[in-house]
């Protein structure tokens, strides 16, 4: 790959793929039924005559030109063509609400617009007059948008047929392209990702050209991803996962990238495409698990039993095999019967079959979902890392695997521990700062030039790996002295199908208490099998067998508490199950289902208050926008649970 | 024996003209003496109470019934004996009240049989299957996976529609008579037994029909809602004869259409 | 040459009342079920067997007492392992399924009763008796056991008749054969209908068996020869009983006409090796007819209504 | 459970629609018709192939046109001993007066001389449908049996009335043990099977399917009733006028009208109805159901050690085939074909439920 430093933009990347790779696969999607596919000799043609097109209509360098949607290899080809001029992609979320959008495009002063479909375009048009400089708008999909004013509104097609008898009719605007494409360098500004922080507004991370190729040049060579390789690109645009995963990495190793049909075909079309490359957030993981289990459920009792007594082979030897150590011939051969009878199969309709590294990051995954992945035959490792560093910092390279730790630090990363336990970190990915905000850049660093990440960790003794505990400003100390780390807590509760989202408070109180939120698919399909009634979630969440069936999860997490030296003394007391499920566009959670915990704990005051006022049920109510945004208030009678917690030696609670 | 295509009709100008048409099935008179047009372009709506003769009127539109009395011109050429085939092949399409598919068949096929008029390749052709007899089989099935696009039912390409829901089922069926791409669509009732979403979603694809692909539209639809916000113009019937005919506003207003639904006595 | 020509008519005519027999049985349960009862023949056939085995050690009364019994239990039996379980599936499966009744019929049957040829003694008067001496030299001969069962056969049918238009389960089977569904929901009850009509077909089985057995013995080919009622139902319409009767008639004397008449002319211009059209005219007169009734004599007009 | 689908993504129509788009489907195929041409040659003796794969291959073709007929386009049709006899004896004259004629020659003219007397008897079915169609049927069985008995010329007047063929050559290489017939029937039904899976994916077949499920919607979509009808009607005998002349001159050798009877009808109807009405491989399955039945209840006696008399084992024929159907439509009115759809879905979506 050393080609690849000397380009150090990713159009200069292009036009080597192109010239390296011509006829190899470079996008795929799914349209009209069958799968629709680019080569890289297109795609650039493709991109120049975009960017052509672009450059027609006014987009020069300098500029930022917002990029709505699902992933579409044309939303994608936008960045190719507005970096081939110099400007800067902003991608923002597609399932943004109105205003949301409208704070990102007015703050990163968008002249231009690549956007999805009629959605999006009218999303725009409502908060037009918050965009005075919104110059531009083109479109994908023309579906409904065939007599709307087309003044300053083209689509995609048009603009890149308009760029290509451009270049075709006079060869001199095709030798100022190319100029534009050699004058930009490694020091542009390639990318701005606004980071849904978790608290306050989002900042916009800019990145270098230069920074982005180096960092993934470095994870290309780490998982040796070359031109054969095969990934779908199915996770939102803005998500700084998705920009290195799929369009950075492609680029530097030139694998092919798939486009599903359309979001909720995404897990169909990732079995007809068979990717090698897979990356996922835990939730999804979870999701696959739980569908995996109730489904599981219902099959015939052979097959139940067939399965189970397979799981239990995979549990024994499932990761020892995959990380390559000795098994005995008897294991093995279990173990291969069970690939041919239920792990290859299984794997075949997850579309897990061809996946030859997978990846999971974004929040901490529970320790037995990630060997269950692991045993079956799922190359799964972890990394950790955050936006401002464009994603990687630490990785767990292949046959070194740990479930409780994110990985080794990556090559070129430098990587300490300040003494308040935060990690920070210089990288080669690094971001340049946060648009137009120097006071929050210089906060997110230190004097000596590195970025705190705002995570507690510490590097285990044993295994060299990074392990994180929880959010810096989160961990806290319960009034005994004990740490309190509520994440650390929260995964063990989630592992649980029926746990869908936990959240747990303790810091500087007595003792530790949970808000549960039920799994509504679980528990429902619980309820059916059991014969159990309810008219509504709210109904079942409050149903005492499922409180019942809650508490023992809580307890079983106390005792896994009680083994580990630091986190026995925040075992939790008292729980309830909330009403609602905590959601997004009431800004309980974050786009990527991360809870906002200082917002809950606000919401939710009076149910904390009877948690430690040791009540026994308490009243909320709180307001809530329904999906089709309308605003309501949602009122009702939580119980609250006691729970038994393992007796912890004394000596051992003052020891953290 | 290719009906001229619709091509020199310019929108607005009289697509089908039904002129005194009477019908009755022995004793029972279903239609008498009724005269309409419908022009190229529009969204004609067809209302009137239960047993008002409106799928009759379909009916002999479509060439099931030959009327005893009156006359069909379509497209300026008078017809006279005209099977259900016959009015296909002139680009008449339409669907049923109570959904009229090809319940062995899957939905992907369902709307692939609406090309059969549409499709050249002989019967030699299709036995062997290559070259000419595929680039035809490929042709349309990008113009049929253009309306399942169209129609967003993606998911149940491959799906028997005996399995699918109602709404489903509409949806199909409504692709089918698209597939013919027509120039005249004959809809009866395509929201019986429909929620208030699947109806929004059945309005906008008709009015998208009609904007989109410019097929003129005869719809039979009670709910007065639909029939007010969707079409140009309303012929009310009643026992059989024709009671009003205007705009949308002409005809709520009109006191004969209000006594045929309030069921004042004749 | 009128006299044979009169005479093979009215002995075709009382053929053809055997084969309205034999088509009634076909109507009863078309019109009461819906269902094209392709078992009919089989029906027939193993009726005659039971019969005549039982008649050998048994006196005749007894004997057709015994084997209406046993028709009525396998009525039930076709009820109770069948039809039960294909409420309301289209006519073309249970056709078929009368197919597979009427093929374990003639193997059950015959496996029980045993398979050869055997002759059923009714007792009736054998000597044919001459009718219209004075007109044509030598008189017209009639076979004194075919007029008998003309005159049961008449018999059955008025019987039938009045079942169907006047009682109130003729009603029933009405609203049974237009719409399962519909007659359900409206309480009457399916299964014993069904039972009961394919008992009264299976009597009317007998019947026929009993003629069609003392006219040609009792044998395998007795089952195709009840297939012939299919045209008779072709030409009288599948639901109504005097069609069948008419049909009958119709089919019974063109047959016999053709065969003296038609069959020498085909042998000279064909040079055929024989005569022999009357197993396959039946079918083809009936065929001609449909072309131009499609509802057969006395059916009621199909109006598709969409 | 052998399903590996990931992977196998369509990037073209064809690739959609083609017969197989599964390549574990695709592999099984092209295995299974390679180990008929090669494997079996290796091991079949000459009662496997005269009692069980040539009967089975000849009557799978039989039964394709059938189900082309009454399992896609909906047209009950008993008449099908008939158009084999037509197929047969066609092939017998054109072999007796033109002897050089290529053996495939002679087929296909079996299978057109059917084809246009099935069109002489489709014609009925423009006006009449479902029972009246099968009782019109009839009519052509029972005609047609009649006629080949009767009319000397067809027979070449053979005094016996049943006819025999002499030696069989294809390209001038003699057809004449059972493994080369075996060879060259299977050849045949491959060609053939191809051709009517190619007409039924295709527009006519989608035609023929909607006459079927709903004639009146069918006819508001452009399809002529008369040209979905008749080109049933046309194929269907076409095919089982090949496979009359196939058991006529590979199987039987000599014959006479009765090898064609009502009985044959029935019989190949009840192959695509125990198959699977309206499916190609149900064909297939249905004839080697019929054909296997029989043998393995003339060895039940020998097994079970009862003697049972060949009179008897006739009837218990019989009894089973009718009793047979009566089972399938009640369990699974589409038959074999649709249990091993099922059981192919199950695989697939192993160790799943759903």
């Amino acid at each position: 790959m050393s080609a690849a430093a000397r380009a150090d933009t990713f159009p200069k990347l292009l036009i080597r793929n192109a010239r390296l790779f011509a006829d190899r696969p470079a996008y795929r999607h799914k349209d009209l039924g069958i799968w629709q596919v680019w080569t890289w000799g297109e795609v650039l043609a493709q991109a120049r005559a975009y960017a052509a097109g672009l450059s027609r209509l006014g987009l020069q360098r300098g500029d930022t030109i917002a990029i709505v949607g699902s992933n579409r290899p044309r939303l994608y080809w936008s960045f190719m063509a507005a970096q081939m001029l110099g400007a800067v992609p902003v991608p923002v979320y597609a399932d943004a609400v109105a205003d949301e959008l409208a704070f990102v495009l007015a703050h990163s002063d968008v002249r231009f617009a690549a956007v999805e479909d009629q959605e999006q375009v009218d999303k725009i048009l409502s908060v037009s007059e918050r965009l005075p400089k919104l110059a531009q708008v083109v479109y994908d999909e023309p579906r409904g948008l065939r007599d709307y004013d087309h003044s300053r509104l083209h689509a995609i097609d048009d603009v890149i047929n308009d760029g290509r008898e451009a270049l075709a009719k006079d060869s001199a605007l095709g030798q100022k392209l190319d100029r534009e494409i050699e004058a930009g360098q490694g020091s542009d500004r390639s990318v701005i990702l606004y980071t849904s922080g978790t608290t306050g507004q989002s900042k916009g991370v800019v990145l270098s050209a230069i920074g982005c190729i180096n960092a993934a040049s470095d994870t290309v060579a780490f998982d040796e991803l070359d031109e054969r390789d095969e990934a779908l690109a199915y996770l939102p645009l803005a998500w700084v996962g998705d920009h290195y995963l799929n369009y950075a990495q492609a680029l530097v190793s030139a694998f092919c990238l798939a486009c599903p049909e359309s979001t909720d075909t995404a897990m169909a079309d990732m079995k007809e495409i068979g990717p090698t490359f897979f990356f996922a957030p835990p939730r999804v993981f979870e999701q696959m698990l739980t569908r995996v289990m109730i489904r599981m459920e219902d099959a015939g009792a052979l097959k139940r039993r067939l399965f189970h007594a397979f799981l239990a082979v995979a549990r024994r030897h499932g990761e020892k095999i995959l990380n390559g150590e000795r098994v005995p011939l008897v294991g093995r051969a279990l173990y291969a019967l069970g690939e041919l009878l239920v792990y290859g199969p299984l794997k075949n309709v997850l579309g897990l079959s061809q996946v030859r590294i997978a990846y999971t990051a974004g929040e901490a995954i529970g320790p037995d979902l990630f060997s269950f992945f692991r045993s079956i035959g799922l190359n799964l490792k972890q990394l950790y890392g955050q936006t401002e560093a464009f994603l990687y910092l630490t990785a767990q390279p292949d046959g070194k695997i740990y479930s409780d730790t994110v990985g080794a630090v990556m090559n070129n990363v430098d990587l300490r521990i300040a003494e308040s336990g935060e990690v920070q970190f210089k990288s080669p990915g690094q971001f340049v700062g946060y648009f137009k905000d120097e006071a929050k850049t210089a906060e997110a660093m230190t004097p000596d030039g590195y970025v705190k990440t705002g995570d507690a960790g510490f590097i285990d003794p044993k295994t060299g790996h990074l392990k994180i505990i929880d959010r810096a400003k989160d961990v806290g100390r319960l009034t005994g002295g004990a740490l309190f780390a509520p994440k650390y807590i929260e995964n063990k509760l989630k592992f649980y199908p029926n746990i869908r989202e936990a959240v747990v408070f303790g810091d500087k109180c007595d003792f530790a208490t949970a808000m549960l939120n039920i799994d509504l698919t679980a528990v429902g399909n619980w309820a059916e099998r059991n014969n159990v009634v309810y008219g509504s979630y709210q109904e079942l969440a409050a149903h005492p067998q499922v409180y019942e069936m809650l508490a023992r999860h809580v307890e079983e997490t106390n005792a896994s508490l009680a083994q580990e030296q630091a986190m026995a003394g925040a075992q939790i007391k008292r729980f309830l199950i909330l009403h609602k499920e905590l959601d997004a566009d009431d800004g309980e959670v974050t786009r990527t289902q991360k809870v906002r915990r200082s917002f809950v704990a606000e919401r939710y005051r009076p149910l904390i208050d009877a948690l430690y006022g040791g009540a026994s049920e308490a009243d909320i109510s709180t307001e809530v926008t329904f999906e089709d945004g309308r605003k309501g208030v949602l009122s009702a009678r939580v119980k609250i649970r006691d729970v038994a917690t393992v007796p912890v030696p004394a000596a051992m609670e003052k020891a953290a | 024996m290719r009906a001229p295509h619709g091509a020199e009709i310019a929108a607005g100008d009289v697509l089908l003209a039904v002129e005194d048409v009477s019908l009755a099935f022995g004793g029972v008179k279903a239609v008498t003496g009724v005269s309409f047009d419908i022009r190229k372009g529009e969204i004609r709506a067809i209302i009137g109470p239960n047993g008002a003769g409106k799928t009759s009127m379909l009916n002999v539109i479509n060439g099931f019934y030959q009327p005893q009395r009156g006359r069909i011109t379509f497209k300026g050429k008078a017809r006279a004996q005209m099977r259900p085939y016959e009015a296909a092949l002139g680009g008449i399409a339409r669907t049923f009240q109570n959904v009229a598919l090809f319940k062995g068949m899957t939905a992907l096929d369902n709307i692939m049989a609406g090309r059969t008029l549409k499709m050249r390749r002989g019967f030699f052709w299709q036995l062997i299957r290559v070259g000419p007899a595929l680039t035809e089989e490929r042709e349309h099935r990008h113009r049929v996976e253009q309306i399942i696009d169209f129609l967003k039912i993606q998911h149940i390409r491959k799906i028997p529609v005996g399995k699918l829901p109602y709404g489903l089922q509409k949806r199909v069926e409504l692709g089918r008579a698209l597939a013919m791409e027509p120039d005249l669509l004959l809809l009866d009732e395509p929201m019986a037994g429909m929620n208030l979403e699947e109806k929004e979603d059945m309005s906008r694809f008709i009015l998208d029909v009609n904007d989109h692909y410019g097929t003129t539209i005869a719809l039979i639809e009670h709910d007065m809602g639909v029939v007010m916000d969707l079409s140009d113009r309303v012929l009310v019937l009643d026992h059989g004869v024709k009671i009003a005919d205007g705009t949308p506003a002409e005809v709520q207003a009109d006191q004969a259409v209000i006594d045929a639904y309030l069921g004042v006595s004749h | 040459m009128l006299g044979p020509i009169l005479e093979t008519l009215i002995g075709g005519l009382l053929t053809g009342v055997l084969y309205s027999l034999v088509a009634l049985g076909f109507v009863l349960i078309f019109k009461a079920s819906g269902v094209f009862n392709f078992a009919q023949g089989a029906m027939v056939l193993f009726a005659a067997l039971s019969f005549a085995r039982l008649s050998e050690f048994m006196p005749l009364v007894i004997a057709f007492a015994l084997a209406v019994l046993i028709m009525i239990a396998l009525a039930y039996a076709i009820e109770f392992l069948v039809l039960r379980h294909l409420v309301n599936q289209d006519g073309i499966i249970l056709f078929m399924a009368t197919l597979g009744i009427a093929y374990f019929l003639e193997g059950f049957g015959e496996t029980i009763w045993g398979s050869d040829i055997y002759k059923i003694r009714l007792g009736l008067p054998q000597n044919p008796i001459f009718i219209l001496e004075s007109v044509f030299p030598g008189g017209l001969l009639i076979d004194p056991s075919e007029l008998i069962a003309a005159v049961i056969c008449a018999a059955m049918v008025v019987l039938l008749a009045i079942f169907f238009q006047v009682t109130r389960v003729g009603r029933a089977l009405r609203a049974v054969a237009d719409d399962h569904q519909a007659a359900q929901s409206v309480g009457i009850p399916l299964n014993k209908i069904w039972l009961m009509v394919w008992a009264v077909a299976g009597m009317v089985a007998l019947v026929a068996g009993m003629m069609w057995g003392a006219k040609l013995g009792v044998q395998f080919s007795l089952s195709l020869v009840a297939l012939k009622a299919l045209p008779v139902l072709i030409l009288g319409g599948f639901t109504s009983i005097p069609g069948a009767i008419v049909g009958g008639l119709i089919i019974g004397a063109g047959e016999k006409l053709a065969e003296v008449m038609l069959a020498p002319v085909l042998i000279k211009t064909f040079d055929l090796a024989g005569g022999g059209i009357e197993n396959w005219f039946a079918y083809v007169l009936a065929l001609l007819f449909l072309l131009f009734r499609p509802q057969g004599l006395f059916g009621e007009r199909i109006i598709e209504r969409v | 459970m052998f399903y590996r689908e990931v992977g196998q993504f369509k990037a073209s129509y064809d690739a959609d629609q083609a017969i197989f788009p599964i390549a574990q489907d695709r592999w099984f195929v092209i295995g299974l018709v390679v180990f008929a041409f090669v494997g079996v040659p290796l091991f079949a003796g000459q009662y496997l192939y005269t009692e069980v794969l040539i009967p089975v291959l000849i009557l799978s073709i039989a039964a394709i046109g059938l189900n082309i007929l009454t399992g896609y386009c909906g047209q009950v049709s008993l008449g099908t001993g008939g158009f084999m006899a037509v197929g047969a004896y066609a092939a017998y004259n054109l072999a007796l007066r033109l002897p050089e004629t290529n053996i495939i020659l002679v087929f296909l003219f079996a299978g057109v001389m059917a084809m246009l007397v099935g069109l002489l008897f489709g014609l009925p079915s423009l006006r009449i449908k479902g029972f009246y169609l099968a009782v019109a049927t009839l009519a052509a069985q029972f005609f047609l049996e009649w006629a080949f008995a009767r009319v000397k010329w067809f027979t070449n007047y053979a005094p016996s009335g049943s006819v025999a063929v002499s030696r069989i050559e294809l390209f001038g290489y003699p057809i004449d043990t059972p493994g080369k017939t075996y060879i060259l029937v299977l050849a045949i039904v491959v060609v053939l099977t191809l051709a009517a899976k190619n007409l039924v994916r295709g527009r006519l077949g989608r035609m023929w399917m909607a006459m079927r499920d709903m004639d009146i919607a069918a006819e508001i979509i452009g399809i002529r009733p008369l040209h979905a009808k008749l080109s049933a009607f046309a194929v269907s005998s076409f095919y089982i006028g090949i496979a009359g002349a196939l058991w006529a001159f590979l199987r039987l050798g000599s014959w006479e009208p009765l090898a064609f009877d009502v009985n044959r009808s029935f019989q190949v109807l009840f192959m695509i109805i125990i198959g699977g009405l309206g499916t190609i491989l149900g064909s297939f399955l249905g004839a080697a159901f019929i054909v296997l039945v029989p043998i393995f209840l003339n060895q039940l006696p020998s097994w079970l050690g009862i003697p049972i008399s060949t009179a008897m084992i006739s009837h218990l024929e019989f009894m089973l085939f009718g009793a047979m159907i009566i089972f399938f439509l009640i369990v699974e009115p589409h038959g074999l074909a649709r249990l091993w759809a099922i059981a192919k879905e199950k695989l697939r979506l192993w160790p799943f439920p759903y």
